[in-house]
């Protein structure tokens, strides 16, 4: 029987994490750094990205023979739902994806040669996840590879590449004349890719479209282990980073909601009195708790049975999806007018929901798969 | 039956209104203004800048020109006198031809019908023709920051002067076009002794006296077109008392039933064309790249769809059973008390629906060359909280429903 | 262009109709009268059923030239939705469906044999709707009919027939040699019939299983149209009936729950107050009035363009089952404890909506085919 | 992972824990009993005939015997004096073996952990161990006709008598088993003149008395198992009293939070095995014909129940995520004060899915031959309103999460 273990693993040491990663985005992101964030060419501080990789949490997940602390998951989503709490702009996300999928494909070798300068910061790493056809998993790739001499050609369009403008080490997914999809990465910048910051709704969220036209790269760029393989595993691990995240923020959310239904009066009474304001907000906290269960279970099986943790990343990705993009509903509506503009910081909070529910798949996508686990003697996926 | 007739708004008609509808259909062909090259608003709740206005009022004054407005009013204020009938056909045929808006919304739709039932003859007179022809914008004055849901708490002070004037001072939001507006209705208290309903009063007031200030707010899509007016001992002449003094809470309910499309007698009818959302929505479905190919084969999103299908058709129906008291007679108020809640609802399932389907696609924003519609999706979903907050909270809709239709006892 | 009339075609002899059917089924089946024939071998009042039949309301809908009152489908759905209010135990929908069967398949000379029996309630019909192995479509049918000497012998097993062990004539769907459907009127009882009643969970309404062991039945027992054909035609404005009743049983359930919550009180004040209380009670309300704008739309399609009534059928028992559905899960719950006990009334609304969802497709069923006639171009159904 | 590992209840165990769970899983597969040839109900809340209970407490008191019950309760009153975790393994492998469910379910889960934190020792020496033996069945007099969900209100009188003991006059409902129980936990006024809720004290009392008529409710599903009691001047003597005199709210307040599953300390585990249920919904999918097939192979299907297997996990990760406070630390309370809420509309749910997808063959009820699975699924999910309405209505348990939880504003 597989199991993880019944407190998760966790220990004293995650728990100093957890508190010392809230004290520090608290002090160092508070909203107005958000906004000030969100309309900078930039995106994000800087000062704030070189300190996280001085406090060896850029890395945290990553052995410590490539660099990283080798704490595991579990402090990892600890982390991430600090940071979602306050919409931290930062390209983390964007160079956890580019670690996960190296460490995932990557030979020691290549491990080695990327993975340090990733995990200590110095450099930003990125995953190309998407293309113009749309989906992200390996059989949606149509960018190639060409062998070359000493190497290969790629050419395709990436598009939504988390921190693209700001990346200087991209791993992208082509498939090869066999028809085999491989990892390959590329130091950034490099003659014939050419990134075009995208617009985007959440303005806390940089993404990027990515023009491979005939870039040359050295065999050694191709990551040695399948593709396919790697983007699975990387995914999985995708999906419960971003859901670490959205927990935090539909709770920021859900708090800002309680704290106003508390303060706000109408009739004489504090709105948070009548019960279509009181029950909703009460379902929300109870969505949140359930989708943290659910990050916490899929960190957890990362740590300790990795075999069987694809159907609770998929379950967190999917429930937080949900819980999040209700949280923000209800959040703009029970602000009332004020939850309408710009000046409560609500509509931070349901950009980042939109854009969070809609990257690595949303709740349809994933229960479709859980419900092959479920129903499907055949099923592709490991149960 | 082809997809465009089913989609189509009313049932059989008369053969007069028949002809009647083929005949503004082929004035608004003729008519329908091109692009104009910079950004429309999605509504009259988003217009922004002096050029988006001016094409608007452009067009509503050609409407009104050729005769399409205005036609159930009478004709001694710029009406034609028409059955109400007539108004909606424009209405319906409007939307179909995907039109403009009609800029003057808040006039058509809330002030002037209120002015019919309260107003005095020289008000009528003086104040509906500008509103057909959009040469006087109106703006509606209820909202305050510590009175939203709860409008008869306003403070908002309308102090009587020794020659029988006014003057207002006090603190009005979410002000949809008082950047723009020569009048607002205004609920302001006359009488702060008197109980919190019977000292209210209700007002046509002049926008452009001294003392006012509109601060524009900007809404979470970063699109503007509304306001906080602040009134600084503005003053206000004697005539602008709308019905009597300490009458203001029972004008504003009228209002609030045209607002919330439960009474009729619009100067010029909604654009709420049935079929034209799902229609949209079915082509977002067939545009939306899903793992499994398009949205639209998707049976989980195909359900969806169906759902907001039937919902519409329903609300299409209720406009034609409101007219039938002998179908209604048991909640006589029921369909039209619960349009407007219903239809704010299932518009923004609706816009959220196209946001989902179209996925990473709908995270890109205006400005972005590959947004799909020019981030209609996303922005319509922003936007569609305008509706479910606005005109009263879906929250306390549910209240009047319940109280007033169903007798239930009241929450407050 | 194809339209109903904007008032449904509704006239001063409708209302007049409405209100003779309110009045008669409150004064003849007040909910006392429910619960005895509850628990009736027979299951409804033969005295009532006479009268039906002698106000001409057995065949309201059916042609004058058939011994009907010719009066058109929307009173009938008026009629029907009074009859759902109180639940009437009755065989009058099935022997509405017998009646829409024989009308949509039968030859003027089959239909002038059967139909005024059944408009004038001196015969009962029925029409048998599912089989074992499910599904109530044309092609689910599996019972065979093999030409024999003089006529026809009919084999298979039917479920779910309503008013079966009363019923005088079966309108049974047969598959012959050929593959084709159709449709045989079997007058009860024959040999090689064997009715055995159901015990269903919805006490108010009567259903059977049927066995047809080698029935012999003649030429002209066979109707002649296509029987997929007429079955469709059948069900369609089966879906209208069915969901009339309905909406007039949620309305039912509505005022009962909406009843309750005003006089029931907790913790000082009448339970309405609490908007837990009253804004699903309104919810309930608003899908009531919905689903009743279907019924009305669509028993207007069937009078005035019955080519175009089919999505209007299904959207009006899409609807009406979801809503009914809704109304008595929140009829049994906001009764409270009560609400859980036979001696609350709501428990048979709420099996009557358990079994009105069931039959004759569900809300997904007909969402599908909805879906179909708005997504797909080849769509087999008519839009 | 096979299927019978993926449903399976904990996280990795210690070594002494998972041996314990093997032992236990031995035990239930040797000595479960066979099928008893007649209708068992679903839960105790729907025990009717002397067999039923007959064989259900037979069955708890093997359980007993054989050291599996009381296991966190202390020694000297019948228990063991194990921690939960123990018992709580023993619930999951009661459900995993599907064994008969433990009839005194009121006295293990609720009474006697109550019993343990207020009562004497003397009251525990008494109560305790026919309660694990299942000796002596208990009820639980909360409920009254005008008192519901608003428990407080209760007027059930306890009227002290010179010599120290009660008499006891009111109208208890919602009796689960009072028409076999010996005891029912009491909560009566017995200071009218006091507050609301202080003038509430709380009783062990003795069924057995005269001037105590139980007469037996029905059960929507025709279902017995839970009655009024009706007290005429019954007496009850001076020990009986749990707890001080008025301090009866706050006991049934914990009492309350046993009930909701909010507390720990039951005396046998409460049969909710994860993947139990789900398990089941699959079963049913897998033979539900619809048009297309099967229920299984419906996408529209097939979303909801990987929705409600997402929901059942979530609640399974609860248990764990409830013991570790660092990973409550926001909402320390969250956790427990909403399992009751969360698994009673997530049960309600799947239940009436199961109906549905299972369409007309659902309509047949018990005793008709054709019945899928005896009528289960029909009659489970009538059955389950009575855990989404006793023990706390999920409406007022919303107001309890948002208030204590929460810090929102009373309702009241």
């Amino acid at each position: 029987m597989t199991r993880i273990p019944t407190n998760f693993g966790f220990t004293e040491e995650h728990e100093m994490l957890r508190q010392e990663a809230r004290r520090l985005f608290a002090e160092r992101c508070p909203i107005s750094e958000v906004r000030r964030l969100a309309d900078d060419a930039l995106g994000f501080d800087p000062g704030l990205w070189k300190e996280l990789g001085s406090l060896g949490w850029a890395g945290l997940a990553t052995g410590e023979q490539y660099g990283g602390a080798g704490l595991g998951f579990l402090p990892l989503a600890l982390l991430l739902e600090e940071m979602g709490r306050r919409l931290v702009p930062s390209p983390y996300l964007a160079s956890l994806l580019a670690s996960f999928a190296i460490d995932a494909g990557g030979s020691s070798t290549q491990r080695a040669r990327w993975l340090p300068e990733i995990a200590s910061g110095t450099r930003i790493g990125t995953l190309a996840l998407y293309e113009p056809a749309g989906g992200f998993e390996a059989e949606n790739v149509r960018a190639t590879a060409e062998p070359a001499e000493g190497g290969f050609v790629l050419r395709g369009q990436k598009r939504f590449v988390l921190a693209g403008a700001s990346a200087d080490c991209l791993v992208v997914p082509c498939r090869e004349p066999s028809g085999e999809v491989s990892l390959f990465v590329v130091d950034l910048p490099a003659r014939g890719v050419t990134v075009q910051g995208e617009i985007g709704v959440d303005p806390t969220r940089r993404t990027a479209r990515v023009a491979l036209d005939g870039v040359h790269v050295a065999c050694e760029a191709r990551l040695d282990g399948s593709g396919a393989a790697a983007l699975e595993r990387t995914h999985a691990r995708g999906f419960v980073a971003l859901a670490a995240e959205m927990v935090g923020a539909a709770d920021a959310a859900l708090v800002m909601t309680r704290d106003y239904a508390i303060a706000r009066k109408q009739f004489g009474r504090q709105i948070g009195f009548f019960q279509a304001v009181k029950h909703p907000i009460v379902d929300v906290m109870i969505g949140v708790e359930l989708a943290r269960n659910h990050v916490l279970g899929a960190a957890a099986a990362f740590d300790h049975t990795p075999h069987a943790a694809e159907i609770p990343a998929r379950m967190a990705k999917a429930l937080a999806s949900d819980v999040f993009a209700t949280a923000v509903r209800k959040g703009v509506q029970l602000h009332g007018g004020y939850g309408f503009t710009i000046d409560c910081d609500m509509h931070l909070y349901f950009k980042r929901a939109l854009w969070s529910r809609a990257t690595l798949g949303d709740g349809p996508h994933h229960r479709r798969r859980l419900a092959a686990a479920l129903l499907d003697r055949d099923a592709a996926v490991a149960v | 039956m082809s997809e465009s007739e089913r989609v189509s708004g009313e049932g059989a008609e008369p053969k007069e209104i028949a002809e009647f509808r083929l005949e503004v259909r082929a004035w608004m062909e003729a008519n329908r203004p091109p692009d104009p090259g910079f950004k429309l608003p999605q509504s009259f709740l988003e217009v922004e800048s002096e050029r988006q206005l001016d094409f608007l009022r452009a067009w509503q004054r050609k409407v009104y020109d050729a005769g399409y407005l205005g036609l159930d009013w009478p004709a001694e204020v710029g009406g034609r006198g028409d059955p109400a009938k007539r108004q909606r056909i424009v209405g319906q045929e409007l939307a179909r031809a995907r039109a403009p808006f009609l800029v003057n919304a808040i006039g058509l739709q809330w002030a002037g019908p209120t002015i019919l039932v309260y107003g005095t003859d020289a008000q009528k007179k003086r104040m509906l023709r500008p509103i057909l022809s959009a040469e006087e914008i109106w703006c509606q004055g209820f909202s305050e920051p510590g009175a939203g849901s709860d409008l008869a708490s306003a403070t908002t002070r309308a102090e009587k002067q020794e020659d029988g004037s006014y003057r207002v001072t006090g603190h009005k939001v979410w002000t949809t076009l008082a950047h723009a507006a020569k009048w607002m209705i205004l609920l302001a208290r006359t009488d702060p002794s008197a109980g919190k309903y019977e000292g209210l009063s209700f007002f046509l007031f002049p926008m452009d006296v001294p003392g006012v200030t509109v601060q524009p707010l900007v809404k979470m899509t970063g699109e503007g077109g509304f306001n906080q007016v602040i009134f600084d001992n503005a003053p206000m002449p004697a005539d602008a008392l709308l019905g009597r003094e300490g009458q203001g809470w029972d004008v504003a309910l009228t209002t609030l039933l045209f607002e919330r499309g439960a009474a009729e007698g619009s100067g010029g009818g909604q654009a709420t064309a049935s079929g034209e959302s799902v229609r949209a929505l079915v082509s977002v479905a067939q545009r939306a790249r899903r793992e499994t190919g398009f949205a639209a084969d998707d049976p989980v999103f195909r359900d969806r769809i169906a759902q907001l299908w039937i919902e519409e058709e329903a609300l299409r129906l209720s406009a034609l059973r409101a007219r039938v008291p002998e179908l209604n007679a048991d909640r006589p108020q029921a369909l039209r008390l619960m349009n407007k809640l219903v239809y704010s609802e299932y518009n923004q399932r609706l816009s959220e629906l196209a946001c989902e389907m179209l996925g990473p696609d709908a995270t890109l924003w205006l400005g972005d060359p590959c947004a799909v519609d020019r981030a209609e999706w996303p922005r319509a979903y922003m936007n569609s909280f305008g509706m479910t907050i606005g005109g009263g909270t879906s929250e306390i809709l549910r209240n009047v429903i319940g109280e007033r239709v169903l007798g239930l006892p009241k929450t407050r």
